[in-house]
């Protein structure tokens, strides 16, 4: 385990800025693509300081993603930016149709993932995507926890020959990892080793879900907790051998609990080691404006309902 | 073959002739497929192909090479041919058109045929994906062109209306739009479905350079192409206005031909007009 | 089209001029109160909404759900503080309520939502607003209910395919119930539209799309009245109301800045709240004295 | 449950039916299409009612917000096109103007799964349902052949909010009476037993229901049940039958991530943990040719279904 007591905060997607910055430094295959928003996805970084490697295409997300296409085929590494929902949804077929099916290195890299994009409100908070980039094959879909973790996901990116969603968040998140935290692509983070409940987290919900396992400590019960930052390929290894040990799971997104991270885990237990599961997500419902800790509070996804939930599936343990 | 060596107008014709009639079996074996769109482009993609564009077939992944991206993705019949006749792979495949484990899919899959530069079938999003690849062609100080086939039903996408503006804003004089102005789309005409006139205006308000033409007239493609091979300022577009089913009495400017496979007496009767 | 008696068309320009320096100062202060928010692009439309909602539209805040009503949906949808204060202000709801902008459990969310009172359509994803009001105008058509629908469109929009796949709609079904007006400032998120998307010749592409084309100063009411009125005469085809406008708008530290699209410096906005709402308060005749919070 | 597999029938000309016959009844209907009327057959429509219906032309995400413009003004508007245009072209325009909203607006995509076979990968579709699934207030519907299309389009007129129904094509196996399920909201059961379940939606019903035959013929009686509704699933129905058998098969057209199969996994998962196997496309694109060769490559025939459900049995 690799943690590092929390120094500062920084929003994920400010790890990614910064990082492209690196690589365009490294690579000059690296192009940046944007849509109008390179302040909120921090691309005016890379923009700055490669302006001709950067193209800002205007409120025009299809457009964009299959320009990223084209700009692959002629052998460049390009990452697309914008917010998940229009990452995810707007330019959903753009996306599954020019850059998946030809199995293109096109990164696609989206802010304001789920609740973090908070008071803006419903129609920019994205809590379907996981869902639905995961439904596309050949995509793989990475949300890190924290800056640290971020800067080794998009370099690992990178090096994938394939397309690559990666979600970020628009608020600060705490540093979890230091900087040299083993992260690969499908290999999750065990963050705390117990033999009493299972906590599989994804991005801004590990910091809920370590919350909720210090507590459950000090009631005397040990969480097994997973940073399960790779949604696609799921790391079904490491699932199955906590789940054999604990008998019991707990799923933990900022997201819908249908089609993400949650459902995910249930299909791979459903398949190779039936074990009692609860969700903790969205439960299937859009959200609203609000201060991010508001509204996790308000829709059951704040530590105290994850030690509840564990509670709970603990009791179904046959 | 580099560009402009290689034939002149009549020897066009023939090329052209012969896509159509490789179209015409090609879509006759699969038992499906969109003749209508595959005839009115065959004039078009062969200039371009035979023509304009800049190749080495035996170096399909040349990287000076001259793009197309078939943005009209179901009237790859007549670009599969084209390639073919090039010697991108054997022209046997042609037989295989649409059938299991084949390299000539339904619509374009890059990852399966030889010579193919983008993946498409879903229509609007070509003119993005041409553009991708001119703005890297600009950055790596490259002299390709691309060469982006539109259909007439496509421009109700909104998204080819993203790319010209996007296409505009970065002046990119390498790129090239060819629509295929047949005027027909699956449910009727343009002007039934979604008019689109004036399409020059629309164009040009977008900053394009736009030339209209009979896009069956081979001497009137070949000058279109070379003027927007000299146009620096940005981008053009060619509209060239074409009849759906083009050579074949019975399937021109008919709707009904858009998406279904001649059967063995219909052939006949096609090939017997287009000649030996 | 007004529910208010027809006054001389001077007193009519004073009186909407006050109305939109309130909903500028109701905005100002529930953006400065949020924190958070997108004041520049609300400055820029205040005269249009005023005019909208205070003259030209035919709606009735009792009756929010009114089959006859004239519908509006503000398709840059970021700018809802300001359709806020505007449905605040006809009495939709109390006044009061703007405190609550982005807070949960608020019907204020940070984009609208169709469930807020006198909302008619959820925007905040751009380019989709002229679409639905496509649908409204079909169904107007069908029911044979003469209620016009009026869309605000940022020009950062015009980027939107979606945008010209509706505007094709529009003049294909012959919808002349719909009135666009674009609210061109010509400042993007990320800098001038020529910088960012080089929007080329607008007049022409709406021209050339088949629209009735009206090009008119979006600060000067009188110009926005008479637009208006020439919009709701044009039969056959949808009128676009070209506005040119000026991001940031009546706040001297705002105005055409592009980084005010998103608020920059809340401590300097909140004193400037306080010196409007000063000021608001010492007008002569008391128009806006009692109307503050 | 009367089933007679006889004869096959047009899913797409059942819809177009549907439509005229529902139009008919209800004056708020209204039908949108985006240049495919005579493929998805809304052509019927058409002719019936043309100052109803819109061709909106090749323009997915303008036709799917305009159709949720006509449902604030009262209409029941069914926006049909494929399924990859409907749900993934339009994939933000049905979030944000319909789902989001909560718009009583339908949603229609044909060829869903690999049935456009020819046309290649760009036109099936694989990943409609586990795209729309996490929309919160959809209703997603995937019926296995023309009378419960019908059905469906009838209890989706009757359903205010918003609904996809994922349509296939033509020459499906007729596996219901002419009127349809009675309530297509509820898990049909088509077959009982105990040894195991086979859970199906779309054109793999049929499929299940004979390796159902083969499988009784080995003296394994299973029980097969048609989810036509994939959201929101039928729990009740759905824990009873597992509360009956050792093990779950799932077998759907569709990516085996996210569809029916996660549907299944989630609430068995969350309340009665049983082994289970999805069957379905193994997350990967399929290619051009014959239907029955795609499914065939994708493991998703009736010998795969035996095979799968002894094995799965054998392991239980």
């Amino acid at each position: 385990m690799t943690t590092a007591a929390p120094k500062r905060e920084l929003p994920t997607r400010h790890a990614y800025g910064e990082t492209l910055v690196e690589l365009g430094r490294e690579d000059d295959r690296i192009v940046v693509l944007e849509a109008d928003i390179s302040k909120s996805t921090q691309t005016y970084r890379f923009a700055e300081a490669f302006p001709d490697r950067f193209f800002n295409v205007g409120v025009a997300e299809q457009n964009m993603m299959c320009m990223a296409a084209g700009a692959a085929i002629c052998g460049r590494i390009p990452f697309v930016s914008t917010y998940a929902v229009f990452g995810s949804m707007r330019a959903c077929e753009q996306m599954r149709t020019s850059v998946a099916y030809p199995k293109l290195n096109v990164n696609i890299a989206v802010s304001h993932a789920g609740l973090t994009a908070y008071d803006d409100g419903v129609t920019h908070q994205a809590v379907e995507d996981l869902g639905i980039v995961r439904s596309i094959p050949n995509m793989t879909v990475l949300q890190p926890c924290d800056a640290p973790s971020t800067r080794k996901a998009v370099r690992a990116a990178v090096e994938i020959d394939g397309p690559v969603y990666l979600r970020l968040t628009r608020i600060a998140m705490p540093i979890l990892y230091d900087d040299n935290v083993d992260f690969q692509i499908g290999k999750a983070i065990r963050l705390r080793t117990g033999g009493d409940v299972t906590i599989v987290a994804v991005g801004d919900m590990v910091f809920q879900a370590r919350e909720a396992a210090e507590r459950l400590a000090a009631q005397g019960i040990e969480v097994d907790l997973l940073d399960m930052h790779t949604i696609k390929p799921l790391d079904v290894d490491a699932l199955l051998d906590s789940a054999t040990k604990t008998g019991a799971v707990v799923t933990a997104e900022d997201h819908n609990v249908l089609g993400g991270l949650g459902s995910a885990v249930a299909e791979a237990l459903g398949e190779h080691c039936p074990t009692p599961l609860l969700r903790v997500g969205l439960q299937d419902t859009f959200a609203q404006s609000g201060s991010y800790g508001d509204l996790l509070r308000h829709y059951g996804m704040d530590a105290s309902h994850l030690v509840e939930a564990a509670q709970r599936v603990m009791r179904r343990k046959q | 073959m580099a560009r402009g060596q290689a034939h002149d107008v009549d020897s066009l014709r023939e090329i052209a002739r012969q896509l159509r009639i490789d179209s015409l079996r090609m879509i006759h074996l699969a038992g499906g497929g969109h003749p209508g769109g595959s005839l009115s482009a065959a004039d078009l993609v062969t200039a371009l192909y035979f023509h304009e564009m800049n190749l080495r077939s035996e170096e399909p992944d040349w990287p000076d090479r001259d793009r197309f991206v078939l943005s009209k993705g179901h009237g790859c019949p007549v670009l599969y041919a084209a390639l073919a006749r090039l010697g991108y792979f054997d022209p046997q495949h042609l037989d295989t058109l649409r059938k299991f484990g084949t390299i000539l899919q339904g619509h374009p899959d890059m990852n399966k045929t030889p010579g193919l530069d983008a993946t498409t079938g879903s229509l609007g999003q070509g003119l993005s994906v041409g553009l991708g690849m001119a703005l890297i062609g600009r950055l790596d100080r490259r002299a390709y062109r691309v060469f982006v086939m539109l259909g007439c039903g496509e421009l109700d996408e909104g998204q080819v209306w993203e790319a010209a503006m996007c296409a505009a804003k970065y002046r990119v004089a390498n790129l090239t739009a060819v629509i295929d102005y047949n005027q027909l789309q699956l449910d009727g005409t343009n002007d039934e479905i979604m008019p689109l006139e004036p399409l020059e205006d629309k164009w040009r308000s977008f900053n394009w350079n736009a030339l209209r033409i009979d896009g069956h007239d081979m001497p009137a493609i070949l000058d279109a192409l070379r003027a927007a091979r000299e146009h620096e300022q940005g981008p053009t577009v060619i509209i060239a206005k074409t009849i759906k089913g083009k050579g074949v009495s019975f399937m021109e400017d008919q709707l009904d031909w858009h998406g279904v496979a001649p059967n063995a007496e219909q052939l006949e009767a096609a090939l017997v007009e287009l000649g030996p | 089209m007004t529910t208010v008696s027809q006054p001389g068309i001077k007193d009519t320009t004073q009186e909407l001029a006050r109305w939109a320096r309130l909903l500028r100062y109701d905005t100002l202060r529930m953006i400065s109160n949020a924190a958070s928010g997108h004041p520049g692009g609300c400055m820029s439309m205040a005269e249009i909404l005023t005019c909208l909602y205070f003259h030209e539209m035919k709606v009735d805040p009792q009756q929010p759900d009114w089959l006859d009503r004239d519908r509006f949906i503000l398709s840059k949808g970021h700018c809802a503080p300001i359709l806020y204060a505007a449905l605040a202000r006809k009495g939709y709801f109390p006044v009061d309520e703007l405190r609550n902008l982005r807070k949960i459990g608020s019907f204020l969310h940070g984009h609208p939502d169709i469930s807020t009172p006198g909302v008619d359509m959820t925007s905040g994803c751009l380019g989709q607003g002229l679409s639905a009001a496509v649908g409204m105008a079909m169904a107007g058509r069908i029911d044979r209910r003469d209620y016009r629908a009026f869309v605000v469109i940022g020009d950062g929009e015009m980027n939107e395919g979606q945008l010209w796949e509706s505007a094709a709609s529009a003049s294909h079904f012959r919808l002349d119930r719909i009135i666009v007006v674009l609210d061109f400032n010509a400042l993007q998120f990320d800098g001038t539209v020529h910088e960012v998307s080089n929007p080329g010749d607008v007049r022409g592409r709406w021209k050339s799309l088949g629209w009735n084309v009206l090009e008119i100063d979006g600060h000067d009411i009188p110009q926005i009245l008479d637009a208006l009125r020439q919009a709701d005469e044009c039969r056959g085809r949808p009128t676009i109301v070209v506005a040119h406008t000026i991001k940031g708008k009546g706040v001297p530290f705002m105005e055409g800045d592009y980084l005010w699209h998103s608020l920059m410096d809340n401590d300097l906005l909140t004193s400037f709240v306080k010196e409007m709402h000063d000021e608001l308060q010492r007008d002569p005749d008391g128009f806006d004295a009692d109307r503050l919070w | 449950m009367s089933c007679s597999a006889t004869r096959t029938a047009s899913m797409r000309t059942a819809y177009g039916e549907a439509l005229v016959e529902v139009g008919r009844t209800n004056p708020n209907v209204v039908v949108l299409d985006a240049d495919l009327s005579k493929a998805t057959k809304t052509s019927l429509f058409a002719e019936a009612f043309p100052d109803r219906f819109f061709n909106i032309g090749i323009a997915e995400q303008n036709m799917t917000t305009v159709a949720a413009g006509l449902a604030t003004c009262g209409k029941i508007p069914f926006a049909t096109s494929l399924a990859v245009f409907s749900t993934m072209r339009a994939c933000e325009q049905v979030r944000t103007s319909v789902a989001l909203t909560n718009l009583n607006v339908k949603i229609v995509g044909f060829y869903g799964g690999l049935c456009t076979a020819e046309n290649g990968p760009t036109h099936q579709c694989i990943a409609d349902l586990g795209v729309m699934r996490p929309l919160p207030n959809m209703t997603v519907l995937a019926p296995a052949d023309a009378p419960s299309c019908k059905a469906c389009v009838r209890w989706a007129v009757e359903h205010p909010g918003p609904v996809y129904l994922r349509g296939l094509r033509d020459g499906e196996p007729v596996l219901y009476d002419e009127t349809g399920p009675a309530d297509v909201s509820r898990i049909q059961i088509h077959r009982e037993g105990n040894d195991g379940a086979i859970l199906v939606n779309g054109f793999m019903l049929h499929l299940a229901l004979e390796a159902a035959d083969r499988l009784a013929a080995r003296k394994i009686h299973i029980t097969v049940a048609d989810v036509i509704t994939i959201k929101p699933i039928d729990q009740k129905t759905l824990l009873e039958i597992a509360g009956n058998v050792p093990c779950v098969l799932s077998v759907e057209e569709h990516n085996v991530l996210g569809g029916m199969g996660s549907a299944v996994a989630e609430v068995l998962a969350q309340k009665h943990p049983l082994p289970m196997r999805i069957m379905g496309v193994p997350d990967v694109f399929s290619n051009s040719g014959k239907h029955s060769l795609l499914l065939e490559a994708a493991g998703l025939t009736t010998e795969k279904i035996v095979e799968n459900a002894v094995e799965l049995l054998a392991a239980t």
